[in-house]
């Protein structure tokens, strides 16, 4: 019998329920990027906290400055800076505990280094001797991921992973406002949000993806508002206010941590260098837009909190950038020094073993080797 | 002792007793697809896994492709072993950046810190009737990935033996499954499943002296079945079933073809570009002097995959590969 | 003068001000599917619409019959069914102008029978004789799209190109729930909304991705949702509901039209019958669900607001059944004659000019099907 | 008649200059890609355009490579013919699904009614000190896709006249772009820059009668200079540009190989499954009893491009290329 034979008998039954599934409502981003420092929050934050950010501040733009000096002697290939926005940097990084995971974008070594791995295997990629410098397992560091947001999706893995096999680890993964656009930003978001993992998303929102302005980029009242299509909170936070990125990031890793499922959290902060040392910033904006932000910098925020509060003193002050010079001091001098290759790990890595071919191509390079060898002796 | 009787199996149940017997033997093996959990997958390769491990081991994943790579990646990291299915060939290919920039280089840029044993199971090739994007052969871009092994069965054992293998692999394996064969049957013992030989080896399946057929995955049995029409005209047709397009077991190969000293490489996927050239090359460049002919060719044309009344005249069938057997200047010898 | 040596002279300048770039109030969904039948707003619909609709409906529901049993005598290859969701399928139809254009997926070959192409066209794909069986341009048609979301990027470059040529010209693009979690969908989105592109998406909630739950797909209060993180509108309708339907996708190709931008649109509906004619449903829902939705049938729904305004009778119906029948008996009747194939066609269009190695195959096949021509008349 | 002066050019600027061109000469031309408006694409092949054509035209898009092609798709559709920029080769990837399931089928599909005439311009492999998935040579995953046409220059006035003529084609180009002949300079006549003859053309860059070194794109240059330096062991080479590897220049190539009767196939792509392969296997089809030795392959290794550092032992160069001509069997000839 067709639905429609069956009219004679057809009582017109209520449509079935609908209901959202999450309610929308607490899902909405703030309307205004949190702030903590300059507010009255800002006295409820613990001094030592604040006393760590700043020194990790300081020295975190200390280590942009060198790193960038290092690409004028050559020593870097390439440095993407993230002067300006140190606070998400620092604060990602210290918002995670030992065992938690996180997973940085190409900017993102500074990040790399507040999480407590060396410096000089955080540059590696940059600098071109190898491509990820450091274990990952060490210091719970996912490698820099250049294509950009495909390392979300990882992270949401990682975490899915972790929490699957009932471990207390929460992983933090980084991307950019320009990254928001991908494909894989909005699978990663989405898997997470299916399955509850244990993740926090930060976007970097820091005006610019390369050359192109976020207004080419996206039409959405902010990018937090994103979170709303996947079901998971969506915050925002000024990004240049150290204690505020820290306070929700950290909100958000204990929503995590306690099974609460995934964040999305829009940290709004302004890249104050070029996009790279290659990069001439001056083709597509004007410097009034660069001077404002440098009134909004974060270590003057914070700074200013820390002085007009008595937590530090001139003193402090200089001890913390005494701290940073001895840290790039010593990253200068080992950066300094020709890092030993070794062409045979062009096939090492490849497989676990070599593959026949593999093992015939290393063959070949040794003799030429060899060969050039024997040359320059001969 | 009882002895066990030998029941014709299909090459869908071995590959679904190799997902539960590799389940089984180690709780990190985790199978993840679109519709793999309470369906068991479009093929029903993974029938019954989800009851039996449950959802968080044979999991319904949402319906993105890079996603499911991507956090497969990300579960690998965490010491997991996925399985990952996905639906069609076509259907594999939201996920290359995925695949390319991330799992075939992962253990490379980490030196050796982070490898990813992961397995992709790609239903591939024609020969159903499938509408368009259902019957590619992607098995070309695959072999241009340095980091990834590439592996698809043309038997019913291999099938199970191959699979095990794959999954035990440390590193990440694009285990093709001919479409055509799910269904092929073969007395095959799955109480006595047998592993195969590390990945990594190509199989005599005939020999034979006149020339060796190169093949692998759907188009073996084509082969073998040419092989035998071919006794007709007087050729002893050897046939080599690569079973792994990465490693490429050069030896076997050769072997055979300087044996036979000529060779045809049989295979759906378009000639231009695919697997056929590197094949052909290799060989050539391995065994110049002992061809008595170049070695030819018989592969897909190079056009996309026809749609299904006209996929009869796209397959490498047993009269065009006869035809090359042909071709391989028989009077020049004498 | 580095940021921290200015300290002296800090004055600390208010934080560059933030505001949304849309007012994300306006982007939320109706809380609850917009219904037009057997509601109030019912009284005010077109009847001619309404009888329209209706007619278009039962020919759908027989036209789905139809296909599936085509499947049965081998005259198609498969097909993917949509029983139950008629309503949207002729709403976006009919929603459109002369000069719009359908983006239909996989599962719309009656949206695009509705919109006027030859069903056997239609159906070409899925018989099996070629891919795209009917000109796009001759209906302003693309082609069926089997991977899923791909087409959502075609609709949003086409609405741009005509745009920017300054065409009157909307574009409607169809997609699942299951495809809302490609990436393509994401960046089509993304772009529409940027570019403010004349696009509508419709999204046909049927509940299922083959065997996958909406549970499994997403977490978000609704699909719609999704709209408010591109910056665009969403709307929630009922989706078996052909008024509503209509009515809403009116509405936002009304807006696309006067250059308002692109709107999201999710319809709830139910797929009744299986997949395709080669899946088997009960393995992963049971009848009472499905028996649920065939109380809430389109045009159960349609009939009865039809019948209860006196807008139709008996003869009406009978005679809008009757219409489905010649049409489903001239479309068997076409479906069963053998298409005619010319293998060179495979050849033939893949180039604009063929490649000389497509020559070379080509001449190959021809040779083979001589050859096979004399051995079976010799 | 007054004579212009021809000033050195680099590739950059003519194929600034073949873009500004064919957007002058035909309004359906748009370009589109990341960063490619304001700021004139991050190797500057777009600078000015947006400024003299309009944001329309030239157009900054949102950072997703599969909407940038996906939306090209359809603006294609409507009769505009872009130009799509791809940031770099491994930054293809995500766009991949677009281009093998729709940029390269749609034409087949739909029986010739809806080509695409879509050039997708992509800097590729290495050379340049770029850290990972910035020196990608991914010409064979583009060789192996039909209804892809994939063109690439080696010199300056090839740039112009390639791009011209793909931006022309009614079918979908992948242009691909050395990136390190991004600053290479040649004597070339902007005013009076020349077409080149449709695609499929390959050309000899150097004749000679010992062997033939078949190339293109970033290894031309390599190849003449192993050319020169080969005059001091002997041999006289000569060298074929392909300069499109689809459509592939039979004609050419074997009227070389049957010349001189020996060849090696030189390109930066991994060697596995890489161009070389099929170039071996058709030459070798078609001129077996023409050649003296195998055909040779130089390629780059089969693994992961390798990071700044390393990237000089990876490429092939003027002494692997002698190394491979030594080892074309010149005993066995005489
Ligand atoms: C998939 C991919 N496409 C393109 C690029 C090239 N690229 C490198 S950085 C960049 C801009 C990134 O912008 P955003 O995400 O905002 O991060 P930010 O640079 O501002 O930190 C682009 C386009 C890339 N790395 N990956
Ligand atoms: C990219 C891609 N992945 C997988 C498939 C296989 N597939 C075909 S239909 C389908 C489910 C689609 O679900 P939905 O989007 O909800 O549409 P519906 O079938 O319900 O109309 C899947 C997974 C596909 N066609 N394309
Ligand atoms: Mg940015
Ligand atoms: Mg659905």
């Amino acid at each position: 019998m067709t639905v429609m034979e069956q009219r004679g008998a057809y009582k017109p039954a209520p449509p079935p329920a609908w209901q959202p599934r999450t309610d929308p409502a607490p899902l909405l981003p703030d309307t205004e990027p949190h702030r903590v420092l300059g507010t009255e929050a800002a006295a409820k934050a613990d001094p030592a906290l604040l006393r760590t950010l700043y020194t990790q501040l300081v020295r975190g733009r200390r280590y942009n400055a060198q790193a960038t000096a290092l690409t004028k002697q050559g020593r870097l290939a390439v440095y993407p800076s993230s002067t300006g926005q140190e606070a998400c940097e620092v604060a990602a990084a210290l918002a995670l505990k030992e065992q938690d995971w996180l997973f940085p974008s190409y900017r993102d070594t500074l990040a790399v280094v507040a999480r407590g791995v060396d410096p000089v295997e955080a540059l590696t990629l940059l600098r071109g001797d190898w491509h990820t410098g450091y274990d990952p397992y060490e210091h719970r560091v996912a490698p820099l991921s250049t294509p950009l947001a495909t390392q979300l999706p990882h992270a949401v893995g990682l975490a899915h992973a972790a929490r699957l096999k009932g471990d207390d680890v929460v992983a933090l993964a980084m991307v950019g406002d320009g990254g928001t656009s991908e494909g894989d930003f909005h699978e990663a978001l989405n898997f997470a949000a299916v399955w509850q993992a244990p993740v926090v998303f930060l976007v970097q929102n820091n005006g610019f993806a390369i050359s192109v302005p976020l207004a080419k980029q996206t039409a959405a009242p902010s990018l937090a508002h994103k979170a709303v299509g996947y079901g998971m909170p969506g915050r925002l936070v000024d990004g240049n206010d150290a204690a505020a990125v820290h306070e929700v990031l950290s909100d958000a890793v204990r929503r995590a941590r306690a099974g609460g499922g995934p964040t999305l959290v829009e940290a709004i902060t302004y890249r104050v260098d070029a996009h790279t040392n290659a990069d001439d910033a001056t083709r597509y904006r004007g410097s009034a837009e660069v001077d404002a932000w440098r009134d909004h910098d974060p270590i003057l925020l914070l700074e200013r909190e820390l002085t007009e509060r008595g937590l530090i003193d001139d003193a402090g002050i200089a001890a913390a950038r005494e701290e940073a010079e001895t840290f790039a001091a010593g990253l200068r001098e080992r950066m300094n020094q020709d890092p030993v290759l070794d062409p045979m790990d062009l096939f090492t890595h490849v497989y676990a073993e070599p593959t026949p071919q593999l093992r015939e191509q290393r063959d070949q390079l040794r003799a030429e080797l060899e060969a050039e060898q024997e040359g320059t002796q001969g | 002792m009882t002895t066990v009787a030998v029941k014709p199996a299909t090459m869908a149940q071995a590959l679904t007793r190799a997902l539960r017997d590799a389940m089984a033997a180690d709780p990190a093996v985790h199978v993840m697809g679109e519709d793999v959990g309470t369906l068991g997958g479009v093929f029903r390769i993974t029938d019954g896994l989800a009851e039996e491990f449950g959802e968080d081991r044979c999991t319904d994943t949402p319906l993105a492709e890079a996603g499911i790579l991507g956090t497969a990646v990300g579960m690998a990291m965490y010491g997991l072993r996925p399985v990952v299915e996905m639906q069609f060939d076509a259907f594999a290919y939201p996920a290359f950046e995925q695949l390319v920039s991330h799992v075939a280089k992962m253990r490379n840029r980490t030196r050796g810190k982070m490898p990813l044993p992961i397995t992709i199971r790609v239903p591939y090739g024609g020969g159903i009737g499938g509408v368009e994007h259902h019957s590619d052969s992607s098995e070309a871009y695959y072999m241009a990935t340095p980091g990834l092994h590439v592996v698809t069965p043309a038997t019913v054992a291999d099938a199970y033996g191959l699979l095990r293998a794959s999954i035990a692999s440390d590193d990440p394996v694009v285990f093709l499954e001919p479409k055509r064969l799910y269904w092929s049957k073969d007395s095959w013992n799955p109480d006595e499943p047998t592993q195969v030989e590390p990945i990594g080896r190509a199989v005599v399946r005939r020999t034979g002296r006149s020339a060796t057929l190169i093949t692998y995955g759907p188009s073996v049995q084509v082969c073998l079945e040419a092989a035998e029409a071919a006794r007709a005209e007087g050729w002893d047709l050897e046939v080599v079933d690569l079973r792994s397009l990465v490693p490429f077991d050069d030896e076997t190969v050769c072997a055979s073809v300087r044996r036979t000293g000529r060779a045809v490489v049989v295979h759906e996927s378009g000639g231009f570009g695919g697997p056929g050239g590197e094949i052909a090359a290799r060989i050539t460049e391995r065994c110049f002097h002992h061809l008595e002919a170049p070695v030819l060719r018989v592969a897909g044309f190079d056009v996309p995959y026809p749609p299904p009344m006209l996929e009869r005249h796209h397959l490498p069938g047993v009269d065009r590969i006869l035809d090359a057997v042909a071709r391989l200047q028989w009077e020049a010898e004498s």
